[in-house]
This record gives C-alpha cells, sequence and structure tokens, in this order.
C-alpha cells in the first residue's frame, strides 16, 4: 500500500490537515478526503476546468496540482466564495443571467471568473473569452456566461 | 410493408381500434401482424401515428371512423 | 386554450429553485455520492477494435492487495435474443448485455471486458492492467460503406438486413433498411427545371457532456439493490438493469443525482450494471466512475453517416420531387438513429414526389447513442446545402425558396403523417426581417450562410405528485432529471394554474420508489411532458382545494370559483378566501390536500428552426471563424425563456463544434487517437461569438400553455448553415464534416 | 495512477543529490502540468517526483536591459507575462506564454518545464531558439550551459545527463531595431496543442528597411523544435520585401519533415509552415515598425 504523507494547508481560511499519497492530486483530496466536492473531475488532465480552484491567489486546475504540493499553501474553492448570509456577486449575477444548464461546470466557471476580476475588475468581452478559455462549458453555448461575468464585473 | 400490400403505399380497412385494425389488415395481407404486434402489444420499436398525431404507442388506441393511420419506426431522441 | 394569452407567471424570468445548490458547489452529482465503507470500480476495456476473447484470467487481479471483487460477463445472467422496449426505443437484450461487457467478441477499442473493485480507484486501475486477456485480433470494420461490402468481415454472425419485419437470407453489417415512399418521384424529376444530386460523408461525433458517467451501487443481503447515479431517466435505468441482470423492478431502487450534461448519451447504461455487479459481489457499496477517455471510446456517440440527397425544382424554385439515401453507422450494434434522420430530412417542405431509403449498419466502433435530435443533423446538413445550392443557381434568395416550399398545417410529411399546425413559416420570416439577414455582408472571405431543420419532439409518460403546505406553497414531486432549468419550467406551470408565484413551489426530482413512473428526460418532453403533468397535477390541487371551500361555506362545489389566487362563492354567499389562507385550513376541512398528474401524451408539436451565420475563412490556413450567429426557433410557448434561449445557443453552439472540429479520429487499427477534450476539440468561448436566440411562439394544440420541445432542434441547422456560408465565401460546397482546417485547404487546392 | 515518491528539494545541489541517487525514473517537478498527466495515463514511469519549486534560483525573474533576461526554470507564465519590461524586450516569448493552456494552466506552466518536456510542438521552444536562449544546466559535476536549439534530442528527451537538472534560462538583451514573434495554427482559437508553431526573431537597420539578421524556428514538424538554420541565414543584409520573406518562408518548408497525425496530416503542417513563418517574420519586422 501507498505511503501517505501528512499535509497542513489552508482552505477557504480554515487550516486543514489531511493525509494522502503522493499520486492524489488536490482534486482528489478535495472531494474524497475532504468531501468538497464542489469543484469537478470533467477531464483530469487540465483540459476542460471544471476542478478550477486558486491556489495561493492564481487560478489552477486542482487536477494538475499534487495534494502533497499544497503543504503550507492557500486554497480557495467553491465552497468557500459565499458569505454565510448572502451569495458572492458573481454567483449572484450567475443565476440572474442563467448562466448555467446542468450546472456542473459552474463551480469552475465561477472560481475562475472570481480569478479574472481579481486582477481585471473591468474585462472586455476577449479578455472575459480568452480567460474562460480553459473553462468548458458545453450547455449555455458561452453567450449567458460571458453576460454573466460582464454583469458581475459591473456590480463588484 | 409495400410488398406486403402489393405495392399500395394506402390501404383502407376497418376497425375501432388500432388492433382492430391490425387484425383486418392481418385478414387482407399476411404477414402483417407479424411485423406489428407481438403479442398482445404493439411490437417494440413501431409508432403509431392517428391522423398525424404520435399516439402513446398502444394497440388499445381508439379510431375515428374516417382516420388516417401511420405505422412508423419508433424515434428517441436527447436534450441537455 | 391555445391562443398566445398573457399568462401571470409562464413566460417569466424566475431564478431557477436548484440556483443556489449549484452555484455553491453544493448540489450533488452522481460522483460526489458518498457512502460508508465505499469501494471504487474501475473498468477493463478492449485495446483491440474487433477481436475474439479465447480467455480471461483475472486471478492476477485478485491477488492485489485492496482488491476486493473482480466481474466480467461471465457473472451477467445469460442473456435471450429478445426485444425489450425500455420506455425510449427497443433494445435487443443480448446486445444490451453483450454491449456492458464484452463476451465472445470485443466489437470496439473501449470495449468493456471485466471490473474491478478495490479499495481505492488507484489500486483498481492497477488491478486493471493485471487481468490477463487472450485475443484473437480481427480485422476491424470502421466505415459505413466498406461495412456494406459483400465482402466486408462480419460483426455479428447473425444480424440479416431486415425490412420492417422481412428478413434477408444472408448474413450482412446492415441489420436494417427503411424506405419511405410518397408520389411519383420519376414523375417529379422529370418536371423539375433543375435536378441537383450531391454526397455527403459526416463523422462520429460525441455528446461531449462535461460529466463522465458515474455509478455506485449497494446490494443488500435481502436483494434489495440501490443505485446513486446521474442519468437522463431513473426509470429506464431501473428497467436496463432489471432487464440486465433479470432482477425484478420492485428490488431495484434509482436515486437521481444531478446530472452534468447528458444530450441523449446518458439515456443507455453502461457501468451502472458493472457497480451492481461489484456491490453484489463484494457486499460493499461501490462507485464506479469513467474517465474521460472511457467516455469517448465507451459509451455511445452519434454516427458517422454517408449520405446522398437528389433534388429537383422548377424555374419558380418549387421543389418538384426529393430522393435522399442515408447509411449510417450503428456502431457495434444495430439502432443507428437512421429512422429519425430520413423521416426529418425533408420535413421542412412540402414535397409530393419523394423517395428516402435509411440504412442502418453494424462497424467497429462503440454502438451509438442518441445525441440531441438523433440523425436530423446528418441528414439536413444534405437536404440543406442542396436546397442552398438549388436557390443560388435559380438565382432565388435562400430563405424564399424556404418560403415557396414551406411546410405548414395540412401538409403531408414524406413518411405519411400530416403536419399539424406548426410554426416552420414563422421562423423563416422571423429569419427574413430580423436585422442580421439585412446587415451587409461583402467583404472579402466573408460568408454568410442559412438553413433551417426539423424535429418531432416526443410525448410518452410523466407523473407529477404536488403536496400542499400550510403556508400556501406547494411542494412539486417528479421524476424528470433536470439538466437545464427543468424544475423551474415544470414549477412554473403548476404555479400558473394555482395562481402563486414560481418561488411557492420547492419542485422535487426523486427515485424511483416515490413517484409515479416517467420517461427520460429526452426527446425534448420535459417541459412539455413533465409540465403537463404538473398542470394535471395542478388542476387536481384546484379542484379538491375548491371542495374545501365549499365545505368551508358550506355550498355546492359548482358555486365555488377560482380566479386570480381567490376561492369564492357565487350564487348567494358573499365568501372568499385566498388560495394561502385555504392551505391554512386544510386540517379542519379534512385532512392535507395531494395532488396527482400523470400524462402520455400525443400532442408534442414539431418544432423548426431556422439560422444565419457569418464566417470569414482564413484562405491560407482554411480555419473558419464565426462571426456572427443567429438562431431563430419556434418554441410554442417559452415557459421560462431564458432557458429556451439558453437550450437554442447552445445546441447551436454544438452544431458549430460539429461543423468545425469534431470528429472521433481513427487510425487503421480502429483506434480513437483523439479520445480527450485536448484533441476532441469542443468550441471554447474564445472561438465563438454570442449567440442570438430569437424565440417565435406558435402555440402547440396540444399543450394547455401550447409548449413545444427546444431543445433538440437547434442542433440540427448549424452544419449546413455554415457549409452554405463558407461557400458564400470562398465559392466551394463543403460535402464532409467536419469542415476543418485541414479539409478546408484540400478542397480550395492548397495542399 | 502509479505509485511513486514525493520530495520536496530546498537547494539546486539537493535535487541533483537526489536525481543521482534516483536514478532514471526520478523526475523533476515544477508546473506538473504535462508530468502529472503522463504518470497518470501511464506515458511515463515515475518512481520519484522531486519539486523544485521552492528552490529559489529556479524562481528567479530578473530582467536588465543591458545583460538580458534570467528566467528561473520554475517561473510559471503568468509572471512572466506580467512584467512590462519582459514584454516589451521578448514579445515572441510572451506571444508563447499566453497561448500554453488556459489560464488555469499558465498559473502552474512555466518556460522551463516547456522546455524539458520536450515536446516538438511546445510553444515556448521555437521563441527560445530564435531569442537565442541558453540553457542553464546543474549536475553531479557543476554547471553547464546550452543552446536553446540543442536542448531537445527527440520528442520527451533531452541532452540532460543522469542526474542534471535545468536551472534557469538567459536570453540576451535585445538589440536595438529588434523583435520577436511567435504564432502557432490550432483549429480552434485556445487549448490545442500546435499544428504547426513558427517563431522569429528580427533585427532591422535604423531606416527598418534592410534586415540586419534574422532567426526562424520551427514547432511540431519534426522531432524536435527546428533552428531553421539556411531560412535565417539567407535574411542577412536583405531588404524587407514579400520576394523575400517567401524565399525564407521556402527554406523554412524545406526542412521540415512533419508526420501525420491527430492534430494534422504532413501536407497540411508543410503548407503552415510557409505560411507561419511569412506571418512570424512580418509580425516581428511590423512589431519594429510599430514601435517609437
Amino acid at each position: 500500500m501507498a505511503r501517505k504523507s501528512h499535509v497542513q494547508t489552508t482552505i477557504n481560511g480554515e487550516t486543514v490537515e489531511f493525509l494522502c499519497e503522493s499520486r492524489q492530486s488536490l482534486l482528489e483530496v478535495l472531494r474524497d478526503e475532504l468531501h468538497l466536492t464542489g469543484a469537478k473531475e470533467g477531464c483530469n488532465n487540465g483540459n476542460c476546468g471544471a476542478c478550477s480552484v486558486i491556489l495561493d491567489g492564481r487560478l489552477v486546475n486542482s487536477c494538475l496540482v499534487l495534494g502533497v504540493e499544497t503543504e503550507g499553501k492557500s486554497v480557495e474553492t467553491i465552497e468557500g466564495v459565499a458569505e454565510p448570509d448572502k451569495l458572492h456577486p458573481i454567483q449572484d449575477a450567475f443565476l440572474e443571467n442563467a448562466a448555467l444548464q446542468c450546472g456542473i461546470c459552474t463551480p469552475g466557471f465561477i472560481m475562475s471568473t472570481k480569478a479574472l476580476l481579481d486582477q481585471n475588475p473591468n474585462p472586455t468581452e476577449h479578455e472575459i473569452r480568452y480567460w474562460l478559455a480553459g473553462n468548458l462549458c458545453r450547455c449555455t453555448g458561452y453567450d449567458k456566461i460571458v453576460r454573466a461575468v460582464q454583469d458581475a464585473a459591473e456590480s463588484m | 410493408m409495400r410488398n406486403l400490400t402489393g405495392g399500395e403505399e394506402s390501404v383502407t380497412v376497418p376497425g375501432a381500434t388500432v388492433r382492430e385494425v391490425i387484425d383486418n389488415l392481418e385478414n387482407r395481407y399476411p404477414g402483417m401482424k407479424a411485423r406489428l404486434r407481438e403479442g398482445d402489444r404493439l411490437k417494440p420499436g413501431v409508432a403509431v401515428y392517428i391522423n398525424g398525431l404520435l399516439t402513446r404507442g398502444s394497440i388499445l388506441e381508439r379510431v375515428d371512423a374516417d382516420a388516417e393511420i401511420h405505422f412508423l419506426p419508433a424515434i428517441s431522441g436527447g436534450t441537455t | 386554450m391555445t391562443e398566445n394569452k398573457e399568462y401571470k407567471v409562464v413566460g417569466t424570468r424566475p431564478i431557477r429553485h436548484d440556483g443556489v445548490d449549484k452555484v455553491t458547489g453544493r448540489a450533488l452529482y452522481g460522483a460526489d455520492f458518498q457512502i460508508a465503507g465505499l469501494l471504487h470500480g474501475r473498468v477493463l476495456r478492449s485495446p483491440h477494435a474487433h477481436a475474439r476473447i479465447l480467455s480471461i484470467d483475472t486471478s492476477r487481479a485478485e491477488a492485489l492487495p485492496g482488491v476486493k471483487g473482480v466481474v466480467t460477463a461471465a457473472d451477467l445472467p445469460t442473456a435471450e435474443d429478445r426485444i425489450a422496449d425500455l420506455g425510449e426505443g427497443a433494445v435487443n437484450l443480448k446486445y444490451l448485455c453483450d454491449n456492458i461487457f464484452a463476451s465472445d467478441k470485443a466489437l470496439y477499442k473501449g470495449h468493456a471486458v471485466a471490473a474491478v473493485a478495490a479499495t481505492n480507484p488507484h489500486i483498481a486501475e492497477e488491478a486493471c492492467t493485471l487481468i490477463d486477456v487472450e485475443y484473437e485480433v480481427l480485422p476491424p470494420v470502421l466505415e459505413v460503406r466498406q461495412a456494406m461490402e459483400p465482402d466486408a468481415p462480419l460483426l455479428h454472425e447473425n444480424i440479416k438486413t431486415t425490412s420492417m419485419g422481412e428478413t434477408a437470407e444472408e448474413p450482412s453489417n446492415v441489420a436494417s433498411h427503411i424506405q419511405h415512399k410518397l408520389g411519383d418521384p420519376e414523375k417529379g424529376f422529370a418536371e423539375a427545371d433543375i435536378v441537383i444530386e450531391r454526397d455527403f460523408v459526416t463523422g462520429t461525433v460525441h455528446q461531449g457532456y462535461i460529466e463522465p458517467h458515474n455509478a455506485t451501487a449497494h446490494f443488500n443481503q435481502d436483494g434489495q439493490l440501490t443505485i446513486w447515479c446521474s442519468t437522463q431517466g431513473a426509470f429506464t435505468v431501473r428497467e436496463q438493469v432489471a432487464e440486465i441482470l433479470q432482477h425484478p423492478i420492485s428490488k431495484i431502487k434509482v436515486v437521481p443525482m444531478e446530472i452534468g450534461g447528458g444530450f441523449g448519451g446518458k439515456i443507455s447504461v453502461y457501468i451502472k450494471p458493472v457497480a451492481a455487479l461489484l456491490a453484489k459481489k463484494t457486499g460493499k457499496p461501490v462507485k464506479v466512475l469513467m474517465s474521460r477517455t472511457d467516455v469517448f471510446e465507451g459509451t455511445g456517440p452519434t454516427p458517422a453517416s454517408y449520405i446522398r440527397v437528389k433534388m429537383g425544382a422548377t424555374k419558380a424554385g418549387k421543389i418538384t420531387a426529393a430522393e435522399a439515401y442515408l447509411a449510417f453507422e450503428a456502431g457495434a450494434y444495430p439502432g443507428s438513429p437512421v429512422g429519425p434522420g430520413a423521416m426529418c430530412i425533408f420535413a421542412p417542405y412540402n414535397i409530393e414526389n419523394v423517395i428516402i431509403d435509411g440504412y442502418d449498419v453494424v462497424v467497429n466502433k462503440p454502438k451509438t447513442a442518441p445525441y440531441r435530435a438523433p440523425g436530423a443533423p446528418n441528414a439536413a446538413f444534405g437536404s440543406e446545402t442542396v436546397l442552398d445550392e438549388i436557390a443560388e443557381e435559380l438565382g432565388i434568395d435562400p430563405l424564399e425558396i424556404r418560403l415557396i416550399n414551406a411546410a405548414k398545417e395540412g401538409d403531408r410529411r414524406a413518411d405519411g403523417p400530416i403536419h399539424p399546425r406548426i410554426g416552420f413559416i414563422e421562423t423563416v420570416e422571423a429569419a427574413k426581417s430580423h436585422p442580421h439577414y439585412t446587415a451587409p455582408n461583402g467583404k472579402k472571405h466573408h460568408g454568410r450562410g442559412i438553413a433551417s431543420g426539423y424535429w418531432f419532439n416526443i410525448g410518452l409518460e410523466s407523473s407529477v405528485t404536488i403536496n400542499v403546505n400550510a403556508d400556501g406553497t406547494i411542494n412539486l414531486i417528479e421524476g424528470s432529471t433536470d439538466i437545464g432549468g427543468t424544475r423551474s419550467s415544470i414549477a412554473m406551470q403548476a404555479a400558473e394554474v394555482l395562481d402563486i408565484p414560481a418561488e411557492s413551489v420547492n419542485p422535487s426530482v426523486v427515485d424511483t420508489n416515490s413517484v409515479g413512473y416517467t420517461a427520460v428526460t429526452g426527446g425534448s418532453r420535459t417541459t412539455y411532458a413533465t409540465g403537463y403533468a404538473a398542470y394535471e397535477a395542478a388542476q387536481d390541487v384546484k379542484r379538491k382545494m375548491i371542495e374545501r371551500a365549499a365545505k368551508l361555506w358550506e355550498v355546492d362545489e359548482s358555486n365555488v370559483q377560482f380566479a386570480d389566487g381567490v376561492f369564492s362563492s357565487i350564487n348567494g354567499k358573499e365568501e372568499q378566501i385566498s388560495f394561502r389562507d385555504l392551505c391554512g385550513r386544510l386540517g379542519e376541512t379534512g385532512g392535507p390536500v395531494v395532488g396527482s398528474g400523470t400524462v402520455n401524451p400525443g400532442g408534442a408539436g414539431g418544432a423548426y428552426a431556422t439560422h444565419i451565420v457569418d464566417v470569414v475563412v482564413d484562405e491560407e490556413t482554411g480555419k473558419v471563424e464565426v462571426l456572427r450567429y443567429t438562431a431563430v426557433q419556434d418554441a410554442g410557448k417559452a415557459i421560462h425563456p431564458s432557458y429556451v434561449e439558453g437550450q437554442i445557443q447552445g445546441g447551436a453552439v454544438q452544431g458549430i463544434g460539429w461543423a468545425l472540429n469534431e470528429e472521433y479520429i481513427y487510425n487503421d487499427e480502429g483506434e480513437m487517437t483523439n479520445a480527450s477534450f485536448l484533441d476532441y476539440r469542443m468550441p471554447t468561448c474564445l472561438d465563438l461569438p454570442m449567440i442570438d436566440a430569437v424565440i417565435v411562439e406558435v402555440p402547440n394544440p396540444g399543450h394547455p400553455y401550447g409548449v413545444r420541445g427546444v431543445g433538440e432542434v437547434p442542433i440540427v441547422p448549424p452544419m449546413a448553415a455554415i457549409a452554405n456560408a463558407i461557400y458564400d465565401a470562398i465559392g466551394i460546397r463543403m460535402t464532409e464534416l467536419p469542415m476543418s482546417p485541414n479539409r478546408l485547404l484540400k478542397a480550395m487546392g492548397k495542399i | 495512477m502509479q505509485d511513486f515518491g514525493y520530495i520536496a528539494a530546498k537547494t539546486v545541489s539537493e535535487a541533483v543529490a537526489l536525481l543521482d541517487e534516483k536514478g532514471q525514473t526520478a523526475r523533476i517537478l515544477a508546473g506538473g502540468t504535462d508530468l502529472i498527466v503522463q504518470v497518470r495515463e501511464a506515458r511515463r514511469d515515475v518512481d520519484w517526483m522531486i519539486d523544485i519549486k521552492s528552490i529559489p534560483e529556479v524562481n528567479v525573474l530578473d530582467y536588465n536591459a543591458d545583460t538580458g533576461l534570467t528566467l528561473g526554470a520554475a517561473v510559471e507564465c503568468f509572471k512572466i507575462y506580467a512584467v512590462d519590461e519582459i514584454c516589451d524586450a521578448y514579445p515572441g516569448l510572451i506571444d508563447a506564454t499566453k497561448i500554453i493552456g488556459g489560464t488555469a494552466i499558465q498559473g502552474r506552466a512555466g518556460v522551463g518545464g516547456n522546455l524539458c518536456n520536450a515536446s516538438p510542438a511546445a510553444d515556448c521552444i521555437p521563441p527560445l531558439i530564435v531569442l537565442n536562449a541558453s540553457c542553464v544546466i546543474a549536475g553531479p559535476n557543476g554547471e553547464r550551459e546550452l543552446p536553446a536549439e540543442q536542448f531537445c534530442t527527440g520528442p520527451g528527451q533531452t541532452a540532460l545527463e543522469n542526474g542534471e537538472m535545468l536551472v534557469s534560462l538567459k536570453i540576451p538583451a535585445p538589440a536595438s531595431n529588434s523583435s520577436s514573434f511567435y504564432l502557432r495554427f490550432i483549429p480552434r482559437n485556445e487549448m490545442d496543442i500546435a499544428v504547426v508553431g513558427a517563431g522569429a526573431s528580427v533585427t532591422l537597420d535604423d531606416a527598418k528597411q534592410t534586415i540586419v539578421s534574422a532567426r526562424i524556428a520551427l514547432g511540431a514538424v519534426a522531432p524536435t523544435p527546428l533552428f531553421a538554420e539556411e531560412a535565417s541565414a539567407l535574411l542577412t543584409g536583405r531588404e524587407v520585401s514579400d520576394a523575400t520573406i517567401d524565399e525564407a518562408a521556402q527554406a523554412a518548408q524545406a526542412i521540415a519533415r512533419p508526420i501525420s497525425d491527430m492534430r494534422g496530416t504532413a501536407e497540411q503542417r508543410t503548407h503552415l509552415v510557409g505560411v507561419l513563418t511569412r506571418r512570424a517574420l512580418n509580425g516581428a519586422i511590423q512589431r519594429i515598425r510599430d514601435a517609437a
């Protein structure tokens, strides 16, 4: 049986400790060990963005990060985006614009949008489309997602 | 099925239900029943249209005097 | 009841009921399911496209620490060669079982051969590499016309071509042949001033849902089987698993989790029976997940096809005759959507003389599955580009030629049935007057194309129960998996009846033990049929509430009316009580009120769409960029217009992907070489403009609010529209899908 | 996914010692966007992953207008294109860093890793070649430097010897009146691997009419990215014209020996070498002329 390492990291502002094998990705750790299942596995090789999280302030695919690599780091996931009593403006914008259908890609899109608006509060349509190109959505055709991001930028 | 009807594309038979229509077709064109029915039910994969509307797929479906019935392959589909 | 009247809830845009769960990551999809003691299953798949399985030795896998059980086809009950109707479409059980686990032969690369349950997924995966399978590799058959050759290697010795019940003598890869004939095609072509005939080839494409298939199963000691999974229809999972495992449906409970896209691809079962077998063998709950490669190689795409279309018209643009030959790849087992393809191909037009032949052909590729209007997009690529060519030759505007020939109520479809009230003309008129169509289009290498499409839509069974709450809200129980916001579009129909806000309805999608039979979320039926059931259930509630009011006021029920959310007595007593207040008095007037509605409606009105697209072609690289896109569609009545637009936009974009880049690429050994999201190139948001969705409303007489299904038809026109736009840009007719840069370079003679 | 050990090395010497000790099945982990996928898909056998991201030398990102750029092997793409001076000095390299994967990939992947992964289609390698980048390599016997065009030896194969690792890349300061450009052809607009990639760097005379020197490099048309030496050389001293650029494009086409695969056919790739070489050269020249 594979050896496990002890890892201490910060997830959504809370210090979290877990044991994991080296081969377990951050995505597996979040979902299987910590039961934070908001990040989804769509492809497991960095091509769909459904597992997007923010690692030390930077958008990453959690399927391409090893759990052991997060020692001492800070991870933001979809579960940490809303306030206890209200949604984040990006979440509101996705709902108001009907920017989701099946919703499987939605956590990834919201994390990606958050990373975008954190560093570029007023993106153009092209900048939005370029930034979100790593997040695949098969239901919406992206129209309403792009509009939601535009709305979120305006309201923030 | 046209080979069973001797090339006729459209035939007129009596019947108050799809079941009766099939029975009457069989009387006139033997072999028809085997293609359309399995036991007491419509054969899987066969769809019945009555006056242009897809029915519930039952041989119990009632049929008006001048109704136009089509037996067609059943369809399936998928959305998001 | 079908006039386009004003409604209070129908036609508004409330926040979807499951929205907060889905934007916070709280919604639980199939793979998110957790349970104590869970084992993880993985499937071993055939590396060969066509091979006889000589032996399977699982002993090394079983010996690996952490492995708790291994299953193969030997663990399946012996299947009968029998046709079963499993809710949506007929299935031969032998084929259904063989597609779960290859028994004697592996018929495509990715065909499941064995599965392992272990304490973690990595061990299960490693154990799969320790299963020794001895194969005798056979030559693969990879293309429909090759498979139809008399000397082609046979996939199945027992398949003989059938034609509506009649069976041929010799075995063949052609499983069936269908034909529709109307009028006298020969005479029709003779009357034509212009006849155009073209060949078309389309590639194999996948639905591309972002969530891979998943299933968790648990088998109790008493034989009670529970399956948690994402599916388009919990009841069809129950039926298929019952047949495959020969287990009574009363002992199977299917719990539909949230589903991450389906588009038709999550109706057939693949790993659900496998999870059940592993759970039975190990006595523990087992979760089986597919990888993305498993999804591409081991689940049903929609078929590649070869299509020939011939159309004749008079100088005035009237189509006098049409002929089509459609050969579809069914994949490893019979059952391609050539039937609907053949029925849809000329359905937008009123043509007196038509002949259509369709062939269902097995090849060494995954068994195909439905994908959004199955069969119709392939067919429309042919017919809509030939019609464009006729229009161009005759110097008639392409929308005008569609108006000249447009089918309308009372016209006969080529496959027989008469059209009820349909809205094709309305979509063409709306496209014609749209600013997109009237905008200038003359720049070099820029082109504009249009195309139309048709899809039947289906009805089928749905059940809804409504429980009335004391505070004037209702809990709505349904069995339709919500893939694109249908909790809301169904809830809104009940809300309209009861005159309560959409927010006062709490919709729940429940398991197969907790609601009446409900067919799949497919065929664009959910808002139509389950919405219809919700309407009926709400009517039932209304009737019962009227009884309660009558009881309260000691009047006859016929003296109570319900309007604007208020019950009032007529003929005498001046009594009034709001719906909400009456809900607070149910206990004293007879106990809880539960309404129910069940339907199997036959009036699913067909849907039409007309699309306009502008492209620019890079003449040096062959790359096509979509610059502007407008999709016009008849929705009958849009219950929640935002999600109708979403269906139109999403379908159009899947069509754009199909048109330009998506395809299964095979090597000579029959291996798919692009089984990843990296190389199976679905559109990203950087590849697209905004998609202008235009809703036309021609109410469907077969629904109380006039709803027509909207989900499927938007994928029908894009391929032809883009082909027509490419022609407009560079003067070349593309007849092969996808119209990838490499194919364009070849067509332009650059390579 | 196979089991493997993970060690976060703190110094170059520690990493080198580990590589030396563990042998062929040890791999350096930087961004991991290629390595993790390769191990997961059983395309590479790895017993040890040696994470170098906490080693100071591999995180250096230092630009000086006189001495040029030192780019640590683990510096992620997003950090590179965030520095305006680097964007101005090496636009061809920036072109590549902005199109590798999507935004989330660029949060982890770096130029050094792209080079060490040694894909024939790697986007960063043609720009490194045309910018005269030099690879600083540490090993059991000390440090050595190697020109970028000699680093890759085959698909997934590099000139790194046992125990050696890439520490950083050095790119000389750009000459005046010079610029660079990289582009690739892909069927989509993002998230694809190059069907063909082409990079060019050009130095013009003060009148911006005559080519003083130029370098052209190609991706995805041979087992390794190629420095198009003849095509580059023939431009020296030539006046900028369509004919001259066509000539260079044809010379570049002559050295392409592409394969057909699921991303493109050999004929398509050879054709695109011509198209992209022209576009890369014209792009670099336009950038020089557009500069104030």
